[in-house]
C-alpha cells in the first residue's frame, strides 16, 4: 500500500485555521457586511455596488461618521468576493456575521443571491438590506429582517402602462418577451398582468431560456404579430442583441420598451443610434431632481460626486439604489439610537424618508412602496425622464409608425 | 485494498471534521461541511469514474435533481429525512434509466452524453415552472433552530453521507461487482469474453454513483433554503468532482476523500488571499496536478510523473 | 412567407454555428482531445477585434489575419508544450488539462477585458429579397463562415499539411512510420483549431456581444454541433451546424423560444444514442 | 450418437456485401479435438466470433447442447462454458496474473467469493506452469507466457468447449512443443477443443478430425492426414497452379 500522505495535509489545515481574520468587535464602529460578486458573471454589477459603498463610507467618515443616539461613530464596510457563486454568498454572509460581527448586511446583486444572503441574516437576526432585488418572490417568505429599496415590479409596470395609454393614441396590441431568470421574468409577467388589467391585447408572450444565443425566432414572431408596444426584458447583452435583431429583421413598433437596458450606459454605448427612442422604466435616474436626508442631500450632489470618482461615466439605478439605501441607513441609525440588531430592524420597518434616490418607506413585506418610479427614454443619445411629471425633462417620442 | 494505517488516519480525519464546531468559528464549520459534501460526491463518482473508468460528468445532474426532489417534497409537507430518502431513490431510478442509454457509449462520447444529461435536467427543471418555480428558484422550508445548531446538524448529516459513500466504496471494492468493474476499466471486450455482464454491471455502477449524490443534493437544499437551476446545475461543480477524485487517486477507496479535502482547503486558501486571480490559480493547480501527480496524492510516484513530463505518453513515444 | 424567413434565419445561424464548431471538431476528431479552451479562443478573437475597431478604427475584416496568426501561435504552443505530453492518456486527463488551462485564460481575460458586454456595430443595415429580410453583417458573417470552412476543407484535402493531418487521424503509428512528425502535426492541428475559433470570434464580434460569460455557451454549442454532424470531418461540422441552426429556428417559432434549446439538445441525445458518429461522421476514432 | 455438443446449421455472417462466413454447417461431439484450418482471411476467427456471440449470425442457427444460442451475448457464451482465447492476446494489463485468471473463475466459472476464485485460479496457474509469475502484472509477461495466461483464464471458466484461436502463433518451436503438451493435457480432462491453427505439425499430432474453411465456406472435412493431401485444400492454400503441379507429381 503506498505510503499514506495524510500527514502532509495536516499542516495545511492548521494554516487555514490561522488564516481566519480576527476582528475586534467594538461598539464604537458601525460595521456593514458586503458580500459582492467581484469576479465571475455578475462582476459588473458587484463592482458598481462596491464603488458607491466606498464613496459613501469616505464621505460619511470625512464628516465625522454617523450619529447613533447622541454619539458620532465611524463606519466600516467589510467586503468579500463571492465570485457570482450563490452558495459561496451564503458562506460569506455567515462569516461576516459570526467573525466580523457586522451590524447590517448589504445583499448582493440579483434576486436569487439576495434570498440566500437574507436567509442567513434571518437566522442570526441581522437586518439585510437589498438594494438590487425587485421581484416580490424574494420578499415572499416573510423574512422580518429583509428590506429592499427597489419598489415592486408591479408599481413600475402599472404606472408605465397607464402613462403609455395616455400618451400613445390607439395603443391596443402589446408583445412581451422575457428572459427566464428571476428578475427579468417577474418584470415580463408583471407587464402582461398590467396590460391585461388595462384592457390591452397581449399578442405575443414568451420567455427565452438562459443561454439563448440568437433571438431571430422570437423577433420574427413579434414582427408577425404587429404590436403597438414591444416590451423585452433581460440582461444588457440579451437586450443589445435583441435590439440589433429587431433592426436586422425590420421589426419595430410605436413604443419599444426594454427593461433595464437603457438604464445602463453600456447599452447606449454598444447600440449607438439604434438605442434612439427606446423607453424603459427604472427605479432611479441621475436626471431626477429629488432632495432628502443623508450624505448626499440632492441628486445633483450625488451625480457630481460620482462623476468625479467614475471619470465621466454616469451612475445608473444600481448606483442610485445602493447609495440611497446607505443614506437611508443614516436616518435609521439616528432613530434606532443603538447598534442592536432588533433596534435597527424596528427603525428600518418604521422608515418613511425622502432621499436623493427618492421616497423610501417599507411595506409589510419589507419592500419599498414608493409609487411614482421614473420612466425614461433615449432621445438624441441622452436619457430623458418622461414621468413623474414633477421631474419630467421631455415628452414621449414615438419610435416609428 | 486499504491498509490499517489508511483506515486509522481516515477515521482521525472524520473525528477532526466532526468536532470542528467545538474549536472553530462557523466559517470553518461551514468549510468542513463543504469538505464532507464534496468528499461524498467524489467517493460516489469514484464507483463509475474510478473503478469502471467511465469519465462521468453527470454528478451535478444527480445533485441538482436531488436538490429539487428533496425541496419539492419538503414544500409538500413531507418530513425532511423522508424527503431525502425520496430524493435518493428518485435520483437512483433516473440514473438507472439514463445509464441504460448512455452507457452504451465509450470514452469521449460517454463524457459528452453525461454532460448532455446535466443540460437536459437543467432545461427541464427550469422550464417546468409550475412545479419547480423555474428561473424563479424555490424556497425550501428552513430549520428554525439556532444557527450554530443548524450548522452542527448539517455537518453531521454530510459526514454521515460521506461515511455511507466511503463504506459503499469499500464494499464494492471487496465485492464481485468491484472486481468486474475493474475488469471493465482495464479491457471491456476481454471482460465481456470472460463472462462479465458488462451492461448490467455498468448500470449498477452508474446507479450506485448517483444514489448518494441525490441525498447530498436534498440535504444541501434543506441547508441552504433556496435553490435555483443555475446554481444547482453548475458546470464548474460537475468538473471539480472528478478533478478532486483524480487529485486524491481515482480508483482507490481513500483517494477521492483525500482529494476533496485537499482541493476544498486549497480553494479556500487561494480564494481568501488572491482575490482576483483565484480562478487562474485553481486552473494552474489542475494543470500541475495532471503533470506532477498522475496517480493522485495516494500513489505519488515521481517516476510516473517524470515519464509523463519527458513525453513518454506523447504520440511519438515508443509503444 | 414566414417559413422562408424562418428557414433563412436558421441557415444563417447554422453557418455561424458551423464556423464556431469546425475547429473544435477537428481537434476532437484528429487528436481525440476535447478542447475546453475552444470557447475562450472565440472570445479572445472577439475582444481583439473589438478593441482594434474601437481604439484604432481597424475594420474587423482587416483583423482576420492578425487574429489568425496569434490564435494559431497560442494553440500550437499549448499543444506542443503541454497537451502533447498526455495526448495518449485517458479521456479524463486531457479534458481536465484543457479545463484547467481554460480557467487560467478565462481569468486573464476577465481581469484584462472586464466582463462588460461590448460589440462592434458597423451599421450596414439589412437587405430583403423575395419576402426574406436579412442584415448585411449577418450575411457577410455567413459568407465568411462558409468561406473559412471551405478553405479548411481545401487545406485538409489538398495541402501536404492537410494530408499529413488526415494520415495521422487514420493511423498514428503508420503515419509516424511514413516520416510524419506526429507531435508537430498534432500541434499544427490544435493551432488550426484555435485559429478557426479565433476567426469565428472575429465574425461573432460584429454580430453578437462579446463577453467572457459567453465562452461556456459557445463551447456547449460546439459540443452539440459536433455530435449532430459527426466528428473530425469538416463537412460534418457544416452539416451539424446547419441542421442545428434550422432545427432551433423552427423549434423557436413553433414551440416558442423557451423550448428551442431543449429541442436542439434532444436531437443531440437521440443522435448520440442512435448514431454516435453523427449524420456525416465516418467511423474514425473511438 | 448422443446429440452433438455444438451444432452449426448453415451459419452465415456478412459485413456489407462480403459474406465472411458462408452457410457453414458442422458438429462438435463431447470430448472431440477438432482442427479448423484455412488460409488467412478464410473466416476462421469470424466463425469463432459468431459462435461466441461477438457477432450475431446474419442467418442460420447455432445450437449448444441442444439449446439455440444464435443470439447470445459474449458473456452468456462464457457462462455456458463456450470459451475462446484471442488471436491477439487480451489480458487485463495492470491486474496481476492471478487476478486475470481469478476473473475467469469468478464470472465464467461462476465462483462468487473473490477468495475462492483466487484459490481456483492458483490451481489453473499450476496446471499451465505460470504459478511463479502469479503476482506479476499481466503486462510484464512474455508472449509465450501471455498465451499460457489466456489458456489458464479460459480453463478457469470451466469450459465445455474451448476454441483456441492460433494459440501457437508467434511461438518458437520449443514453446510450441510446450503448448502442444498442454493442449493434450486439457483434452485428457475431457474438454472438447476446436483448434484454429496454421501449423500442420500441431494439427496432425493432436486433432482427430479437421474442417477446412475457404472464403467463408466449409470446403472439406475429414481425417487430418487425408485433409492435408486433399486437392481442394491445397488449391485453397497454395493456389490453383500448385494444385495442378501436385496432381501431376502424384501421378494421379
Amino acid at each position: 500500500m503506498p505510503t499514506f500522505s495524510i500527514r502532509r495535509l495536516a499542516p495545511a489545515a492548521a494554516f487555514l485555521a490561522a488564516l481566519q481574520v480576527h476582528a475586534v468587535s467594538a461598539e464604537d464602529v458601525f460595521k456593514i457586511g458586503a458580500p459582492l460578486a467581484l469576479t465571475g458573471g455578475l462582476a459588473d454589477e458587484g463592482l458598481k455596488q462596491q464603488r458607491v459603498y466606498r464613496m459613501w463610507a469616505e464621505r460619511v467618515n470625512a464628516a465625522g461618521g454617523v450619529s447613533v443616539g447622541d454619539r458620532m461613530i465611524p463606519v466600516e464596510i467589510v467586503e468579500y468576493d463571492y465570485q457570482s457563486d450563490g452558495p459561496r454568498a451564503g458562506q460569506l454572509a455567515e462569516r461576516l456575521i459570526t467573525d466580523d460581527r457586522v451590524h447590517v448586511i448589504m445583499a448582493p446583486f440579483g434576486s436569487g443571491h439576495t434570498v440566500i444572503t437574507a436567509t442567513v441574516g434571518e437566522r442570526y437576526r441581522v437586518p439585510t438590506i437589498a438594494c438590487v432585488a425587485s421581484s416580490e418572490s424574494v420578499f415572499a417568505n416573510d423574512n422580518r429582517y429583509l428590506f429592499g429599496t427597489l419598489s415592486p415590479n408591479a408599481n413600475m409596470t402599472d404606472v408605465m402602462t397607464a402613462f403609455l395609454q395616455e400618451n400613445v393614441p390607439d395603443l391596443t396590441r402589446v408583445a412581451v418577451l422575457g428572459r427566464d431568470d428571476v428578475f427579468p421574468k417577474s418584470m415580463a409577467e408583471a407587464t402582461v398582468r398590467a396590460a391585461e388589467a388595462a384592457g390591452l391585447q397581449v399578442v405575443y408572450n414568451a420567455l427565452y431560456p438562459v443561454g439563448t444565443m440568437d433571438h431571430s425566432a422570437a423577433v420574427s414572431a413579434i414582427g408577425a404579430s404587429n404590436p403597438d408596444w414591444i416590451y423585452i426584458t433581460g440582461y444588457t447583452q440579451d437586450l443589445i442583441l435583441a435590439r440589433r435583431q429587431m433592426d436586422d429583421l425590420g421589426v419595430t413598433a410605436p413604443v419599444v420598451t426594454m427593461v433595464t437596458g437603457p438604464a445602463y450606459q453600456e447599452y447606449t454605448d454598444a447600440l449607438g443610434s439604434l438605442a434612439e427612442g427606446v423607453t424603459s422604466s427604472s427605479w432611479w435616474h441621475h436626471s431626477t431632481t429629488y432632495e432628502g436626508v443623508g450624505a448626499w442631500p440632492t441628486t445633483v450632489s450625488f451625480y457630481e460626486d460620482f462623476l468625479a470618482v467614475s471619470g465621466g461615466v454616469d451612475p445608473d439605478y444600481v448606483h442610485g439604489s445602493c447609495a440611497g439605501a446607505l443614506v437611508m441607513l443614516e436616518d435609521v441609525l439616528a432613530r434606532a439610537g443603538s447598534l442592536d440588531g432588533e433596534a435597527i430592524r424596528d427603525a428600518l420597518a418604521a422608515t418613511d424618508v425622502m432621499t436623493f434616490y427618492g421616497q423610501i418607506s417599507f411595506g409589510e413585506n419589507g419592500m419599498n412602496q414608493a409609487r411614482d418610479l421614473p420612466i425614461i427614454q433615449v432621445q438624441d443619445r441622452e436619457i430623458k425622464v418622461l414621468f413623474p411629471p414633477s421631474i419630467a425633462s421631455a415628452d414621449l417620442r414615438i419610435v416609428a409608425e | 485494498m486499504m491498509s490499517r494505517l489508511g483506515l486509522a488516519l481516515f477515521a482521525g480525519w472524520v473525528v477532526i471534521l466532526a468536532t470542528t464546531p467545538l474549536f472553530a468559528e462557523n466559517y470553518i464549520v461551514r468549510t468542513a461541511i463543504m469538505i464532507a459534501m464534496y468528499s461524498a460526491l467524489a467517493l460516489s463518482w469514484n464507483i463509475i469514474g474510478g473503478f469502471t473508468g467511465y469519465p462521468s460528468f453527470a454528478t451535478v445532474a444527480f445533485f441538482g435533481v436531488g436538490c429539487y426532489v428533496g425541496g419539492i417534497a419538503q414544500r409538500a409537507g413531507v418530513p425532511m429525512a423522508l424527503a431525502w430518502a425520496i430524493a435518493t431513490v428518485a435520483v437512483g431510478a433516473m440514473a438507472a434509466a439514463l445509464g441504460a442509454i448512455i452507457l452504451r457509449l465509450k470514452g469521449h462520447y460517454f463524457a459528452i452524453g453525461s454532460i448532455a444529461i446535466v443540460e437536459v435536467c437543467r432545461l427541464v427543471i427550469s422550464s417546468w415552472r409550475s412545479v419547480t418555480g423555474g428561473g424563479d428558484g424555490l424556497n425550501v422550508p428552513l430549520l428554525r433552530w439556532h444557527p450554530d445548531a443548524v450548522a452542527q446538524f448539517f455537518l453531521l448529516v454530510m459526514i454521515g453521507i460521506m461515511l455511507a459513500a466511503f463504506v459503499m466504496n469499500a464494499l464494492v471494492d471487496r465485492h464481485r461487482l468491484g472486481f468486474g468493474l475493474k475488469c471493465i476499466r482495464q479491457n471491456e471486450d476481454a471482460a465481456d469474453m470472460v463472462g462479465v455482464d458488462t451492461t448490467r454491471y455498468k448500470i449498477v455502477g452508474f446507479t450506485l454513483s448517483a444514489l448518494l449524490c441525490g441525498t447530498v443534493g436534498a440535504a444541501y437544499a434543506s441547508w441552504v433554503g433556496y435553490i435555483d437551476p443555475t446554481d444547482s446545475f453548475q458546470i464548474l461543480m460537475t468538473v471539480k468532482v472528478p478533478v478532486m477524485a483524480l487529485m486524491g487517486g481515482a480508483g482507490t477507496v481513500l483517494g477521492p476523500a483525500l482529494g476533496a479535502a485537499a482541493f476544498v482547503i486549497l480553494e479556500e486558501i487561494f480564494w481568501a488571499n488572491f482575490l482576483e486571480w483565484n480562478r487562474a490559480i485553481l486552473g494552474a493547480i489542475i494543470v500541475a496536478l495532471i503533470f506532477f501527480l498522475p496517480g493522485g496524492l495516494l500513489n505519488i510516484s515521481w517516476r510516473r510523473a517524470a515519464r509523463r513530463l519527458r513525453g513518454r505518453e506523447s504520440a511519438e513515444a515508443p509503444a | 412567407m414566414q417559413i422562408a424567413q424562418i428557414l433563412a434565419n436558421g441557415l444563417v445561424l447554422g453557418a455561424l454555428y458551423a464556423c464556431l464548431a469546425v475547429g473544435f471538431s477537428l481537434v476532437w476528431g484528429v487528436l481525440n482531445v476535447i478542447n475546453m479552451l475552444h470557447g475562450s479562443f472565440i472570445i479572445l478573437g472577439g475582444y481583439l477585434t473589438f478593441f482594434a475597431w474601437r481604439d484604432f478604427g481597424i475594420h474587423p475584416l482587416v483583423m482576420l489575419p492578425p487574429v489568425a496568426l496569434l490564435t494559431f501561435a497560442i494553440g500550437y504552443a499549448v499543444q506542443y508544450g503541454l497537451v502533447n505530453k498526455v495526448v495518449t492518456a485517458p479521456v479524463l486527463t486531457t479534458l481536465t488539462l484543457t479545463f484547467g488551462l481554460d480557467m487560467i485564460i478565462y481569468n486573464l481575460m476577465t481581469v484584462g477585458f472586464h466582463a462588460t458586454p461590448v460589440k462592434v456595430s458597423l451599421g450596414l443595415g439589412s437587405v430583403s429579397a423575395f419576402g426574406v429580410r436579412m442584415p448585411v453583417d449577418r450575411l457577410m458573417g455567413m459568407g465568411l463562415a462558409l468561406l473559412l470552412t471551405g478553405a479548411l476543407y481545401y487545406v485538409m484535402r489538398a495541402s501536404t499539411i492537410g494530408r499529413a493531418i488526415v494520415a495521422v487521424r487514420m493511423d498514428r503509428a503508420a503515419a509516424a512510420l511514413m516520416g510524419i512528425r506526429v507531435n508537430h502535426i498534432y500541434a499544427v492541428t490544435f493551432g488550426i483549431g484555435a485559429l478557426m475559433a479565433g476567426l469565428a470570434g472575429v465574425i461573432f464580434a460584429v454580430i453578437f456581444p462579446v463577453t467572457t460569460n459567453l465562452s461556456g455557451m459557445y463551447l456547449g454549442k460546439a459540443f452539440v454541433v459536433c455530435v449532430i454532424g459527426g466528428l473530425g470531418s469538416v463537412p460534418g461540422a457544416l452539416v451539424g451546424g446547419l441542421v442545428l441552426g434550422v432545427v432551433e429556428s423552427f423549434a423557436g417559432h413553433f414551440f416558442g423560444p423557451a423550448h428551442a434549446l431543449t429541442v436542439g439538445f434532444l436531437l443531440m441525445l437521440a443522435l448520440l444514442v442512435v448514431k454516435p458518429t453523427g449524420l456525416v461522421g465516418v467511423k474514425g476514432y473511438e | 450418437m448422443s446429440a452433438p455438443l455444438l451444432e452449426l446449421e448453415a451459419v452465415t455472417r456478412s459485413f456489407g456485401g462480403i459474406r465472411a462466413v458462408d452457410g457453414v454447417s458442422m458438429r462438435l461431439n463431447e470430448g472431440e479435438v477438432v482442427g479448423l484450418i484455412g488460409p488467412n482471411g478464410a473466416g476462421k476467427t469470424t466463425l469463432v466470433n459468431v459462435i461466441t456471440g461477438v457477432h450475431t449470425a446474419t442467418s442460420g442457427r447455432v445450437r449448444f447442447r441442444g439449446e439455440d444460442v444464435t443470439a447470445q451475448r459474449p458473456f452468456q457464451a462464457a457462462r455456458r462454458g463456450l470459451c475462446r482465447t484471442f488471436q491477439i492476446v487480451q489480458p487485463f494489463p495492470e491486474m496481476t496474473v492471478l487476478d486475470n485468471v481469478a476473473a475467469g473463475a469468478m464470472f465464467g466459472g461462476r465462483i462468487d467469493a473473490i477468495g475462492a476464485a483466487r484459490e481456483a485460479a492458483r490451481e489453473h496457474l499450476e496446471f499451465v506452469g505460470l504459478a511463479p509469475l502469479s503476482d506479476k502484472p499481466a503486462s510484464a509477461l512474455t508472449l509465450a507466457a501471455r498465451k499460457r495466461l489466456e489458456l489458464a483464464k479460459s480453463l478457469a471458466m470451466k469450459p465445455k468447449v474451448l476454441m483456441l484461436d492460433e494459440v501457437n502463433a508467434g511461438l518458437n518451436s520449443a514453446e510450441i512443443d510446450g503448448a502442444l503438451e498442454l493442449i493434450r493435457k486439457i483434452a485428457a480432462r475431457g474438454v472438447t477443443i476446436l483448434l484454429i491453427e496454421h501449423l500442420m505439425k500441431v494439427v496432425l499430432s493432436v486433432t482427430e478430425r479437421v474442417l477446412v474453411l475457404h472464403h467463408g465456406a466449409l470446403i472439406a472435412e475429414g481425417e487430418p492426414h487425408a485433409m492435408v493431401r486433399d486437392e481442394k485444400v491445397i488449391e485453397a492454400y497454395l493456389g490453383e497452379k500448385y494444385a495442378k503441379r501436385y496432381r501431376e507429381a502424384a501421378g494421379v
